[in-house]
């Protein structure tokens, strides 16, 4: 990204800056009727203008807000930027959400003008139309099936953009002169947060902040105006509008729109794009549908595959980051490529991606792997709607399974006394819309937005999130305590299958451990070393062994982490029974209900805390049947061997 | 497997309609012509060239001419020889009488004779079908043998009934050599060839494949039933016709109508069987198999001959060919209608999901 | 119905006292009705009532031994079928009639037989008019594509679609004739209650955006008269009823002959 | 006067033998509504069969009811491995398989019984009937008076099968429609295999006569394109049918073979036929007896 955008503050100035030096590159591939139909920058530019215009006509001033509700569509997109351009301010809402949804930010925003794609969207706001009486205008793309709607509220895109037309030639200066007027201060949209409880909050992001962090992206990973993306998510999701609308807007690449839901995995395979984002799930999906496709293949297919997947699996990631590998492993990788990686990287659409971000929520390890391995540049992003999403992402060449990476370039983070993150960056949002408390709460008067996620920058200066804060403790010496991210690392051994950390305003962390009985019994048997059940193979020694390997394996590494290093696992038992859902100790989805139990086995606890070696423990199960019983039994408390904190490695 | 699909997005119909919407087909394609007119002419043996390919072409021309009627349009033909001997018989007459015209023009002019007389005997398929247009153009295949044998002018009235093709001269230059006389074959049936995928990717087969597929649905559509089979004809026809001159004037080069007989109807509609019905790329397929195995059958028993010093009759090694023709017939009819065509087509699709099997 | 009733132009297909039997098997006997211009008419009875041999009465497969057919004021004892196309006729088949060769695009595609001028040596040689031919209604068919939203499956072999979709194949063939008006043979026959609902919600859009006038047949009642503007009541080759839906509901003749059969 | 009776007799005679061919046809399209092009193989194989024995000074009849037993056999494995495989099949693509049948039939017995012309002795000279040629003058050989009567039997022995057999019951239900056959309770392969049996028997006697007339040689199995035209007129389903498309096509064709021959340059017999049925075809497209279809929508 060579040229200089500085002073172009708002997007309508940046697609008047692209329609003058790339107006003949395409902006937007809408797959139409069987075809790419292209809309170069000049075309959207213009139909930015003649909506503007029309907007303007139909009396929408500086400040009104416009619902946009609606699949990806050109004309959608340039709604939003019209409303921009005349300092108004788009809202773009899920096209999924039932009327009812829509009613609250239609209400909250008094909406007076909205843009929908279709006769669905038409309907679901006439149905609500009696409880928003600010809607006094809705225009609507496609007229399939509007013939006999009579509602005077209704104007379809033909004659919005006719009207726009006519006031054009009326008022010649009027749409440059609105552009003018606007400033990077403005706001460039609401975006509603994926709201969990109550009413879903309306973040304020000003053209500034968009900007910024689509610039700082950009030059990240140099984004080009040759990329592309696949727009498939609803344009009401941060994530999206950003790729969609922000970053093309900054460095003029194109987006593509799919047909149609059912035909998106074949215009993606199409389209080929070289810039990709999908949030976890997505990527889940896709794996699954490799895994079950592979699943019917020949025999000697699935061998082919097993066998260059493990090849993959062992140096993948590491040529994917130009890490120096052994001649022949490099030669089986190639190999691999030809037969597996890239026929695979092609089926998936994902033949021509650069840069591919998984955003949202953590992907799982594996899978991240598993798309690295197969050369696809996949990294992991932190971010948020109040910050303009991009907060963090993995630097090419630097990637850690485990971490989100360093900030991007602008960021500052900080962390609270309670290890929660904070973050102050130009892609800040304004305020939380018609909600100044809320707006407190998030952003303290530096200007620092909490983000209500625990974490701590590793030695390499990459963020890594530990969990909600709300689930962070620390011990008596004031430093950390993460029982989440113990137990996971715990249960990263296939031998363990629960943990439950203990540490809260304690001196030491401890644990209390369920064995898998099936990997240990196994193990046992290899061992040929007898045992009667659960309960008895859990307390023999040789299990206490391998478990106290394991401690200690991951006390070692938590030596590593200069802000864990003090939450080592110094004792730890083995229940004598595997927690289990009928006696709330896990939730239905076999969460632990880490409270309930510390309640339950009080006893153990203080076994554990007042450095007994063997603790006896009586307590009621329900078996099967529903009778209850009571099981009684002495249980060993082992000390694991912690590690002195390692100073941290100054990263390269 | 080869296959990189991704990014290979079409804007616009023109794009997405040709004919080979895969760059690396369009590649392929390529490569193949090129070793076609180049590196064969260098490299191919006068045996090669004379014995094989050129047989090969023209019988492929042949068999894209019925398989435009029989595969596309649905209309059973056994008479694909007797519009090759026309197209043979005319041609040599008109270069014989009117040397002035050329000899591509002769050959033309010599197609839509044979088109006419498709016409003629087409006109049974308007009311007639299946068997009973099959034992029609079986008459027309006896009728036109018949003709040839009788009428000596159209011979010029050569005692032995066999007629000695001229060499053909184009602007003055005479193809004589293999070499020459296998770029012209080859240039006219890729012509043609392109010329018929054309005609059936379009407009035209579509009205063909509706009438063989439903024909009162087609008609009820607005198709004109009569005129698209006429039209099937005339056109299977033409393209039989000018195989039927190249066949005489770039391989046998001495004709008599018996070179044309009932055998030859039956051959040709074997390749299209086994290449497969309704594909062009088939009829090539076909050609390439029905030709190329009588070859490989009298290799073989010289070979066993060989080795076990026993001589096989060359009647014996005929028969063998028939039963071995017949039975693949049976066995594609049986396993794959679709032919070697359809075989190639799902080792594509293969190839183009792989590694995944769908 | 009430205000769309205005909406209906003139009669545009008349049947007057058709009768057409097969050997001595009466399959029509003296039926007359009328449909008018942009109206959805619904021929409905039980199975064997005559309703198909009507549709192909009407549109010149059958031809009737006594009576006339009148399509826009012209009037004729019996049709020729590519003539009916021509005039604007277009219909769907019961047990669906797809070329099973070909794609979904091709099929949709013979519909514009009719509107295509090139000639086969313009196709062989692949010069203007043959390309313009296949571009400029290639976009036709896609536009009638996407309205009955088929786009996913446009480049597959018809005969490896489920049913339901096969169905919405043959009515977008049809469509793709810019008939004026559309015989629908039992559009919905063999389907699921979502495809039928989907089915009914096309044949309305048809109506409303194309402005098509619709005869459809139909031996299952319930659905059709939701959508229907007129209904002809077949039995045993007779007509037993004709009116709107309501009129129909209660006409005794048409509850003894059919609703007592059907149901 | 008396040549032309002559003429037109002999035609008629003639015609009986291109019927003795025809019915081998029409009893396979009756009962399997395959066209099988393979009949004319079919009378090759038998007669080759039969004479190569004959040769090898094998009695007459103890010949016959060898042969008969191959076409039997030949019957069940054509079944078995041409038919049943195909069922469901378009017709055209059955008649495609039958003539692949035709080729491996024709290589097969050419390699089993080398390929020679035979000449076939039945003990009736193919001379005229001194009878006749004193009296009227007329010229008739006792061959094709043989050849009628035998064809005239076999007939009666066809009519009588079909009509009182249970078998031939079940064959002519077949024809109508297949429910109806499986509902008698003869499964469906075994009535092919059967009718492909009476239909290889048929072969036999046709290659006979043939035979006797113009010696056993693979010329034989153009005879089945001769009895074409006659199907066309007869129409595929109907025996009667057969037959009296076999006497119009016979005497049409020596009359004009007489007739018009020698304006033409004569040898006309080769197509003429066919150019009557294509005639006749556009005039009544389902044959003399066979009925009118009305397709469906």
């Amino acid at each position: 990204m060579s040229e200089d955008l500085s002073r172009f503050d708002t997007f309508p100035k940046l697609l008047a800056h692209h329609a003058a030096v790339r107006g003949a590159r395409p902006a937007i591939r809408n797959k139409r009727r069987g075809i790419w139909q292209t809309h170069s920058w000049s075309d959207v530019a213009r139909e930015v203008r003649r909506i503007a215009c029309g907007l303007a006509a139909l009396g929408f001033k500086r400040g009104d807000h416009l619902a946009v509700i609606g699949d990806n569509r050109p004309c959608l997109c340039a709604a939003v930027c019209a409303a921009q351009a005349l300092g108004g301010i788009p809202v773009p809402l899920y096209q999924d959400s039932p009327s009812a949804e829509l009613v609250y930010p239609i209400q909250n925003a008094e909406i007076a003008f909205a843009m929908v794609e279709d006769q669905e969207q038409v309907d679901k706001l006439i149905e609500i139309l009696p409880q928003c009486p600010s809607l006094k205008r809705i225009c609507y793309n496609e007229s399939r099936g509007m013939r006999d709607y009579t509602d005077e509220r209704l104007t379809n895109y033909e004659t919005l953009t006719s009207l726009g037309d006519d006031y054009d030639r009326a008022h010649p200066e009027f749409y440059a002169a609105q552009v003018a007027k606007g400033v990077g201060a403005d706001i460039a949209g609401i975006f509603s947060t994926s709201g969990t409880t109550g009413h879903p909050k309306g973040v304020v992001l000003t053209h500034m902040a968009l900007i910024d962090r689509a610039h700082a992206v950009a030059q990240l990973e140099g984004l080009r105006e040759t990329d592309q993306v696949l727009a498939y998510l609803s344009p009401a999701w941060i994530g999206q509008s950003v790729f969609s609308c922000a970053q093309p807007f900054v460095t003029g690449y194109c987006i593509c729109c799919p047909e149609s839901f059912e035909t998106v995995t074949s215009d993606m395979c199409e389209i080929g794009p070289t810039y990709y984002f999908a949030p976890p799930r997505v990527l889940e999906a896709l794996f699954r549908q490799v895994s079950i496709r592979m699943e019917g293949a020949s025999a000697l297919k699935r061998r082919l595959y097993r066998y260059f997947m493990r090849v993959a699996g062992r140096v993948g990631g590491e040529i994917l980051d130009g890490k120096p590998i052994g001649g022949l492993d490099r030669l089986m990788y190639a190999l691999g490529a030809l037969v597996v990686y890239e026929p695979l990287r092609d089926g998936l659409g994902m033949g021509q991606v650069r840069v591919a971000y998984v955003a949202g929520e953590a992907l799982s390890p594996d899978l991240f792997r598993f798309y690295r391995s197969i050369g696809i540049n996949l990294k992991q992003l932190y971010g948020t709607t109040e910050t303009s999403v991009f907060v963090c992402i993995q630097r090419n060449g630097q990637v850690k399974d485990d971490t989100v990476g360093p900030a991007v370039a602008g960021v500052q983070l900080n962390f609270t006394s309670r290890r929660e993150l904070l973050v102050r960056s130009p892609g800040m949002f304004k305020e939380y819309y018609k909600n100044p408390q809320a707006t407190a709460e998030a952003k303290d008067a530096e200007g620092w937005f909490h983000t209500g996620d625990a974490g701590f920058i590793d030695a390499d200066g990459h963020l890594k999130i530990l969990d909600r804060v709300q689930d962070i403790g620390r011990l008596n010496d004031g430093t950390l305590f993460a029982p989440k991210y113990l137990e996971n690392k715990l249960k990263s051994y296939p031998y363990i299958k629960e943990v439950v950390a203990l540490g809260q305003d304690r001196d030491m962390a401890c644990a209390f451990i369920n064995i898998d009985s099936e990997a240990v019994g196994v193990w046992a048997e290899r061992r040929n070393l007898s045992y009667s059940g659960y309960a008895n193979l859990a307390s023999q020694d040789e299990v206490y062994d391998l478990i106290r390997e394991c401690v200690e394996k991951v006390n070692s590494e938590l030596a590593h982490e200069p802000e864990l290093a003090h939450s080592q696992i110094h004792r730890f038992l083995i229940l004598h029974k595997e927690l289990d859902p009928d006696d709330g100790e896990l939730t239905r989805t076999r969460k632990l209900r880490r409270r309930h139990v510390v309640e339950k086995y009080a006893t153990l606890v203080d076994a554990i805390y007042s450095g007994k070696q063997t603790s006896h423990v009586t307590l009621e199960v329900r078996y099967e049947d529903g009778r209850t019983g009571s099981i009684s039994a002495d249980l060993k408390i082992r000390d694991a061997k912690t590690f002195p904190p390692v100073a941290a490695r100054k990263s390269a | 497997m080869l296959y990189r699909q991704t990014g290979q997005f079409k804007t616009t119909y023109a794009a997405d309609q040709q004919i080979f919407p895969l760059r690396q087909d369009r590649i392929a394609m390529a490569l193949l012509l090129a070793i076609a007119f180049v590196a064969v002419p260098l490299i191919g043996t006068t045996y090669w060239l004379t014995a094989i390919l050129i047989p090969f072409l023209i019988l492929s021309l042949a068999a894209i001419g019925l398989n435009i009627l029989t595969g596309y349009a649905g209309q059973l033909s056994l008479g694909t020889a007797a519009f090759m001997a026309i197209g043979a018989f005319i041609t040599y007459n008109f270069i014989l009488r009117m040397p002035w015209l050329g000899a591509i023009p002769s050959i033309i002019l010599a197609g839509l004779c044979a088109a006419g007389v498709g016409l003629a005997f087409g006109l049974p398929s308007v009311r007639i079908k299946g068997f009973y247009l099959a034992v029609a153009t079986l008459a027309c295949q006896f009728f036109v043998l018949w003709v040839l044998q009788r009428v000596d002018w159209l011979k010029n009235y050569s005692t032995s009934g066999v007629i000695t093709a001229q060499t053909i001269e184009i602007f003055g230059y005479a193809f004589d050599s293999p070499a020459s006389k296998y770029l012209l074959t080859l240039s006219v049936v890729a012509v043609m060839a392109l010329a018929a995928k054309n005609m059936m990717r379009g407009r035209t087969g579509r009205a063909f494949m509706a009438v063989r597929d439903m024909d009162v649905a087609a008609s009820v559509i607005g198709i004109r039933i009569m005129r698209a089979k006429l039209l099937a004809f005339a056109i299977s026809s033409f393209y039989c016709a000018v195989a039927g001159a190249l066949y005489t004037y770039m391989y046998l080069l001495t004709v008599e109508p018996e070179a044309f007989r009932l055998e030859l109807s039956f051959r040709v509609l074997f390749m299209i069987i086994i290449g497969g019905v309704g594909s062009i790329l088939g009829s090539f397929l076909g050609a390439a198999f029905i030709t190329l195995l009588p070859i490989l059958l009298n290799r073989g028993s010289e070979w066993i001959s060989g080795i076990f010093n026993v001589d096989i009759s060359h009647a014996t090694v005929s028969h063998f060919e028939s039963i071995i023709f017949g039975s693949l017939i049976i066995i594609f009819l049986i396993v794959e209608p679709q032919g070697l065509a359809r075989l190639w087509q799902i080792a594509k699709e293969k190839m183009r999901r792989w590694p995944f099997p769908y | 119905m009430g205000e769309r009733a205005q909406q209906f132009g003139e009669v545009i297909l008349a049947v007057e006292s058709v009768s057409l039997a097969f050997g001595g098997v009466m399959a029509l006997d003296d039926v007359s009705f009328d449909v008018r211009e942009r109206e959805i008419r619904a021929i409905i009875g039980p199975n064997g009532a005559g309703k198909s041999s009507m549709l192909n009465v009407i549109n010149g497969v059958y031809h009737p031994q006594q009576g006339s057919i009148t399509f826009k004021g012209l009037s004729r004892s019996d049709m020729e079928p590519h003539k009916a196309a021509k005039e604007g006729i277009a219909r769907t088949f019961q047990n669906i009639a797809l070329f099973k060769g070909m794609t979904v695009l091709d099929n949709v595609m013979t519909g514009r037989e009719l509107k295509m001028r090139c000639n086969f040596l313009q196709q062989a040689l692949w010069i203007g008019p043959a390309r313009r031919d296949e571009i400029e209604h290639r976009e036709v068919v896609e536009g009638i594509i996407e309205f009955l939203e088929i786009q996913a499956y446009r480049k597959v072999p018809v005969r490896q679609l489920p049913y339901g979709l096969q169905k919405r194949v043959d009515l977008a063939r049809a469509l793709a004739m810019e008939p004026s008006v559309l015989l629908l043979d039992e559009p919905m026959a063999g389907m699921s209650l979502e495809e039928k609902q989907s089915m009914c919600r096309f044949i309305l859009d048809i109506n409303g955006h194309y402005g098509t006038t619709i005869v459809l047949i139909e031996h299952d009642m319930g659905v059709v008269m939701d959508i229907s503007d007129r209904v002809v009541v077949l039995d045993y080759g007779r007509k037993i009823g004709d009116g709107t839906p309501d009129q129909i509901r209660n006409s005794q003749a048409v509850i003894d002959a059919y609703l007592g059969v059907a149901r | 006067m008396s040549f032309f009776i002559e003429v037109l007799v002999g035609g008629l005679l003639a015609g009986v033998m291109y019927s003795l061919v025809a019915l081998g046809f029409v009893l396979i399209y009756k009962a399997s509504g395959v066209f099988n092009y393979a009949q004319g193989s079919m009378v090759f194989f038998a007669a080759l069969c039969f004479v190569s024995m004959i040769e090898n000074g094998v009695d007459f009849w103890l010949a016959i009811a060898i042969t008969i037993t191959v076409m039997i056999v030949l019957a069940v494995l054509i079944e078995r491995t041409v038919l049943r495989p195909l069922v469901n099949q378009s017709p055209i693509a059955l008649f495609m398989a039958t003539i692949g049948l035709a080729f491996v039939l024709e290589g097969a017995s050419q390699i089993i019984w080398d390929s020679q012309p035979h000449l076939l002795e039945l003990g009736i000279q193919d001379e005229p009937i001194a009878w006749l040629s004193q009296h009227a003058s007329i010229y008739i050989s006792r061959l094709d008076l043989f050849g009628a009567a035998v064809a005239g039997i076999l007939v009666l022995v066809l009519a009588v099968f079909f009509h009182k057999t249970r078998i031939g019951r079940a064959l002519r239900a077949v024809a109508d429609d297949h429910q109806a056959a499986l509902s008698i309770g003869i499964p469906l392969q075994h009535i092919w295999a059967i009718v492909w049996a009476v239909a290889g028997f048929v072969a036999l006697v046709a290659g006979l006569m043939w035979g006797a007339r113009t010696g056993v040689q693979y010329a034989l199995t153009f005879v089945a394109l001769k009895a074409l035209p006659v199907l066309i007129l007869g129409g595929f389903e109907s025996i009667s049918g057969a037959i009296v498309g076999g006497l119009i096509i016979g005497a049409s064709e020596k009359l004009a073979e007489v007739y018009l021959g020698p304006y033409v340059g004569g040898g006309i017999e080769s197509w003429f036929a066919y150019v009557i049925a294509l005639l006749f075809l556009l005039v009544r497209p389902q044959g003399l007896f066979g009925e009118k279809i009305i397709d469906r929508v």
